[in-house]
């Protein structure tokens, strides 16, 4: 898994590429949790290169949401099919609002 | 029908070739590309809370895995020797609320949500789960 | 030419393709004339496509960029070697606050 | 030493053609992609003037192209039949006051710019201007 951060003024964008896995999970979750330490509460994970995804990796996607959503919000921008699959088995796609495009995502807050 | 095989030990960086022996019977079944994805999910799941809760806190141990594929089938099979534990059970599905989503229990939803079947059977100190999945073939 | 706009809450783009010169300009004017008439006043212009600027495209670009400054901005993204020559050409490079993709300007309103 | 002649009516949609003509004898001397670029739009910003502000009110007419290309030169000679002007004086370059930005008399600063010499002549009714841009050229 390899993890790319680009911050703007409003908002910092996720870009994840690979697996999010029991494995990798941590990564996910030390570079969010330091966004969120800076004070960043509007995320955007672009998941479009995420080539699966498991319930750990769900579980520190969930724990970030929280984390953001009284000041801010997480939002997902153009998963690939099988980062929406693994949201919508595990029945939290209702969770995120998810945009087609990084740029929609970004636009939106 | 084609058998597959595998023994890793049961650490977290090794689920990957579990997905892998997953992937290749469920093509060989002739599964489209979702469902062979969730099914290696679905074994990534039962890998990890092996590793995580039967061999985290005690003795460390194997994963054997086997993987049988048939046209529109396949079957998998995981023995480990931790703790006995029935993952067969089907879990409630937890309410995704916005307030107070689910972090965890996860594992098992998915498990069950992929899967057509799943059963437990504990002998000789060995957990042997069975999972299958069918996949409605188009008619030829 | 042709023109493509993208309506976002805070934000619109307008992604421009092609010649912008005294035969086309018309379109453009009116183009970024109904989204200052909507109200919206916080713009983006991407010029990654644009293959010639000629002084009465810059007329209207100027213009725009008056009409939005008072409660907004018009923005650059990503010009083109030649847009960004015309702009330099011209004298007026100074005027606009160029990005280097239209994610960064989106994301600076 | 290559010579492109060209007779355009005076409209803005035949601008184009003058400068694909002007792209020709500009590659053909040598020029790079963006100086190349530039004399286009010089071009185009003298062919506009002629058509808005030659033509515009009165008679319509021709524009006369010809280009000169050498290696590392060219020149282009515009000729028109509207009333007499001299876009060979230099203007001043509008101050970009950011409160209130020039929206017009560019064109003239874009040639001048560009250009490295601009010439006028006014003959049996016709303007003549000639534009002439030396690129160095990479030693051989
Ligand atoms: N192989 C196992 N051995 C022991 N306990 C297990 C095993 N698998 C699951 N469990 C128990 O079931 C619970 C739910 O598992 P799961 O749905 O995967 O969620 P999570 O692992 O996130 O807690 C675990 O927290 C654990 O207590
Ligand atoms: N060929 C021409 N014939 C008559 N007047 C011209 C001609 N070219 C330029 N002009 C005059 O010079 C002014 C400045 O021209 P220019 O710098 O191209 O800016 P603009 O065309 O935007 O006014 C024009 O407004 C016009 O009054």
């Amino acid at each position: 898994m390899d993890i790319q951060i680009q911050e703007y003024k409003r908002v910092a964008v996720v870009n994840i590429v690979g697996r999010i896995d029991s494995s990798s999970s941590a990564d996910l979750e030390a570079s969010l949790q330091a966004l969120v330490d800076k004070g960043k509460r509007n995320l955007v994970l672009d998941m479009s290169k995420v080539e699966f995804l498991s319930s750990s990796g769900l579980r520190v996607i969930v724990n970030a949401y929280k984390a953001c959503k009284e000041v801010g919000q997480l939002c997902v921008a153009q998963p690939s099919e099988r980062a929406a699959s693994s949201l919508s088995i595990a029945g939290i796609d209702t969770l995120f609002t998810v945009y087609p495009t990084r740029e929609a995502a970004i636009a939106s807050f | 029908m084609a058998t597959r095989r595998l023994t890793i030990p049961g650490r977290l960086d090794q689920i990957e070739a579990a997905c892998d022996c997953v992937e290749a019977g469920a093509l060989e079944a002739g599964f489209d590309e979702s469902t062979t994805y969730a099914c290696q999910l679905a074994v990534a799941e039962a890998c990890e809370n092996i590793v995580k809760h039967g061999y985290g806190s005690g003795q460390p141990g194997d994963i054997c895995v086997e993987v049988v594929a048939s046209q529109g089938q396949i079957t998998i099979r995981l023995e480990d020797s931790g703790p006995p534990f029935n993952a067969a059970r089907r879990p409630k599905q937890p309410e995704c609320d916005q307030n107070d989503p689910p972090v965890g229990g996860l594992g098992l939803v998915i498990i069950h949500r992929v899967m057509d079947r799943v059963t437990y059977l504990r002998r000789s100190g060995v957990n042997r789960l069975t999972m299958r999945k069918r996949m409605p073939q188009p008619s030829s």
